[in-house]
């Protein structure tokens, strides 16, 4: 391991540019020595703001530090580039789970599953989380791996972040006074610490979310399906959106984007940017007309823009 | 091209303020019929609308909303219309800001049907 | 053309072995490719027939260490050296810093081996290049093959080295001859190269 | 993973690239095989390899296109199951260059060329006029050479 370092440092001082800080941060968070892994990880990432690994190594220093909530916020970013990064959907879904959101560690990581069916970390950590919900005791049938196979090489592809199956003190058998606590209400639970901003707004705290660049939720609120709180996972992918239609607009001369509409199977939904470094959603059913569903997100887009002005003043 | 997707493309093309519309393998981000203005750059549209619906794919499942059937992105300077459809395919449209979106979606879903 | 890199202070080299078909010139990258240790090699690429004849070229990469301060890194190659294989032999022909030509020693292969050279005269000079300015070394491959069978070293010299370049009997399969035919044209291209020839910089 | 380069006016146009493209491996290559840059290889001996048939590839290619009356070809695209590869020639003031880029799901080929393009774009502009190169290695350098290759060969 210390000729891993080693290497790796050599690697680095050679090219500082080089994205190799990942495996050597990676290498010094094993080790133990988190707070050399900490300035590896941010040094990096000061020159690849862009880095899904990154963050998402930064995320596991930081939840080896137990600072869960700066964990959360480097998964985010991590997501908010690569919405389907592996690595930072288990560490999001075991950051959630931490702070007492079973709810939206479900959510995470169903998703995490969804895309990465052989993966045997997120298939553990999802069982404790439905165990912890109470829902079902074993797996479900169709989360089982298509193709045993592949489990060994997605295993060892990926440096298991702490999920949940394996941290012992927030095991759902004996749950934790956090767990238990906020596991009870979890889909009202990140919402209702948020500020306010949408009152008076049908679907205040469930379907209209304000989220800044880098997937960080500000206010309001996203349900998903039977009510789980999905704030923090659509935050991150509808970041990645927002950078690639910036990018979009940019290479097709288009100027600046002002909305984006997106009519789905289930919901319309109207990403809108507010001011710099913001970003709206407003979520509305597939029978509200789009016109109207763009309407209402002038006006939250209006209301979230005053209360940003407030903030900052 | 097939004369069926020449006159998909040939009708959205008919609507006002349309710089171009095509048809884009989904997965790949090329294209694979298009009809565009001569100012239009086909290689960069089909790459970047293409990657565009495929955050936007991955954002909406994540809020639960499911799969998008139609998508608008609204700009300063143009409007970029994407409608998913058969054999992996999208129908993309490139227009200018103040476009008659309902009928080009009109006539992109009308597209997207040819391609079956 | 040899890159030479000032920053990082590192050389790269492209040798091609050549001669005529079965003349022993992959067995040479391969006797090369087994002695060397893992670190200082990389993968031996060989694209080669079903029957083991090469169809393209074998590649063996390897890592000379510091030479007069620089990193030296050779790409050895071979080609393929049926005669209607030209097209891809004049391919990897191309942008070489140095030859080694392997003739079969074999008596009733010498006019194998005069067809070959003369190939290789012919798509060096195609490339617009006076061969007299590629560096170059032969080897005399096969000597261990009973003596009624091969012509000696001095007979081949008579018959093919008529530039007096440097010439070293060998037998690749055993090793004999091998390392001092590598060392003999490592030594020649960098010493091109330490004579100010042009080439790529950096 | 890394990205090197020997001639360092590459270094500028490659980054863009990697980050635009989202590119796993790129390899710029002279169409012998020689590495002028390259981003995501840790060994440069494994480089190599990937160099040469990379490079092989094209000279193929370009072969072929000169059998059947055409004049060039224009860039390759392998699909796999995870990986895609795309190789093209980008042509410089002094010769052509081969590029290698490795991508895999994350992007798309379509991506992949439209900022292709632009990196060959950047290349030319970036690229520096040819200069004189003097005496390279001091003139004892036998000494070491032998001394390495006999540690090659462990003698």
């Amino acid at each position: 391991m210390s000729e891993d370092i080693r290497a790796l440092s050599a690697v680095l001082a050679a090219d500082p540019a080089s994205l190799v800080y990942v495996d050597l941060a990676e290498a010094l968070r094993r080790r133990g020595d988190l707070d050399q892994a900490l300035r590896v990880a941010n040094g990096g990432l000061a020159r690849h703001p862009e880095h899904a690994d990154g963050f998402d190594c930064l995320g596991r220093i930081h939840a080896g530090r137990d600072d869960l909530p700066r964990a959360r916020e480097a998964w985010g970013r991590a997501l908010a580039v690569a919405p389907d990064h592996l690595g930072a959907l288990r560490g999001m879904g075991f950051a959630l789970y931490r702070a007492g959101d079973a709810r939206g560690a479900l959510a995470v990581l169903e998703r995490a599953l969804a895309g990465h069916p052989a993966d045997d970390g997120a298939r553990r950590a999802l069982g404790t989380v439905r165990r912890a919900l109470g829902m079902e005791s074993a797996v479900r049938p169709a989360d089982r791996p298509v193709e045993q196979g592949a489990r060994v090489a997605v295993e060892t592809a990926v440096p298991a972040p702490p999920s949940p199956a394996v941290v012992p003190a927030t095991a759902p058998g004996a749950p934790s006074v956090a767990a238990a606590g906020a596991a009870a209400s979890a889909a009202a639970g990140a919402a209702a610490e948020l500020p306010p901003v949408f009152r008076g707004f049908e679907g205040a705290t469930a379907d209209i979310l304000l989220f800044d660049d880098r997937g960080l939720v500000v206010a309001g609120g996203l349900g998903g399906a039977d009510g789980v709180d999905v704030s923090a996972l659509a935050a991150a992918g509808l970041a990645g959106v927002s950078s690639e239609a910036g990018r979009t607009a940019q290479y097709l001369a288009l100027g600046a984007w002002t909305a984006i509409v997106a009519e789905a199977d289930r919901a319309n939904l109207v990403l809108a940017p507010v001011g710099p470094g913001a970003l709206l959603l407003v979520r509305r059913d597939r029978g509200v007309p789009v016109g109207l569903a763009l309407r209402m997100a002038e006006r939250a887009q209006a209301t979230a823009s005053a209360w940003l002005a407030r903030q900052d003043a | 091209m097939s004369p069926d997707l020449e006159r998909a493309l040939d009708r959205i093309s008919r609507v006002r303020g349309v710089r171009g519309s095509m048809y884009v393998a989904a997965d790949d981000g090329i294209v694979v019929a298009r009809l565009l203005m001569e100012t239009v750059n086909g290689k960069a549209v089909a790459a970047l609308a293409a990657s565009l619906a495929r955050k936007v794919e991955g954002a909406a499942a994540a809020t639960g909303a499911g799969r998008v059937r139609f998508l608008q992105m609204d700009a300063a300077d143009g409007t970029l219309l994407i409608a998913p459809a058969p054999r992996d395919l999208l129908v993309v449209t490139l227009a200018d800001p103040r476009v008659n979106v309902g009928l080009c979606r009109f006539e992109m879903m009308r597209a997207a049907e040819a391609a079956a | 053309m040899s890159l030479v890199n000032f920053t990082t202070r590192e050389i790269t080299c492209k040798i091609v072995y050549y001669g005529p078909g079965r003349s022993g010139k992959t067995t040479n990258l391969q006797y090369i490719y087994d002695q060397v240790p893992d670190d200082r090699r990389g993968r031996m690429v060989s694209l080669a027939t079903q029957t083991d004849r090469t169809l393209f070229f074998d590649f063996l990469p390897l890592d000379l260490g510091s030479i007069s301060g620089f990193t030296t890194k050779f790409q050895l190659y071979t080609v393929p050296g049926q005669v209607y294989y030209n097209a891809t032999r004049k391919l990897v022909l191309q942008g070489a810093d140095g030859v080694v030509f392997v003739a079969d020693s074999q008596a009733r292969q010498l006019d194998e081996n005069i067809e070959s050279l003369q190939n290789l005269h012919q798509n060096i000079l195609e490339y617009g290049v006076d061969i007299r300015t590629v560096p170059m070394v032969l080897q005399w491959n096969k000597q261990d093959l009973p003596r009624d069978l091969i012509l000696a070293p001095e007979e081949l010299d008579d018959a093919l080295n008529f530039r007096a370049l440097p010439a070293y009997a060998a037998d690749a399969l055993h090793g004999n001859g091998v390392f001092e035919t590598l060392k003999a044209i490592s030594a020649e291209v960098l010493r091109k190269l330490s004579q100010g020839a042009t080439g790529r910089q950096g | 993973m890394t990205t090197t380069v020997v001639e360092p006016w590459t270094k500028r146009p490659l980054t863009g690239y990697v980050a635009q493209s989202s590119a796993r491996l790129v390899v710029v290559m002279t169409p012998a095989g020689q590495v002028l840059a390259q981003h995501g290889f840790a060994r440069a001996v494994d480089l190599m390899g990937v160099a040469a048939l990379g490079a092989a590839i094209i000279a193929s290619s370009g072969a072929l296109a000169d059998l059947v009356g055409e004049a060039t070809f224009g860039a390759l695209f392998h699909a796999g199951q995870r990986h895609g590869i795309h190789l093209a020639a980008c042509h410089m003031p002094r010769g052509s260059l081969v590029i290698l880029t490795v991508f895999g799901r994350e992007t798309s080929i379509g991506l992949v060329e439209f900022f292709f393009d632009e990196f060959a774009a950047a290349l030319r502009a970036a690229a520096p006029a040819d200069r004189e190169r003097g005496p390279v290695l001091a003139e004892n350098f036998e000494a070491e050479l032998g001394q390495s290759l006999a540690s090659l060969f462990g003698r």
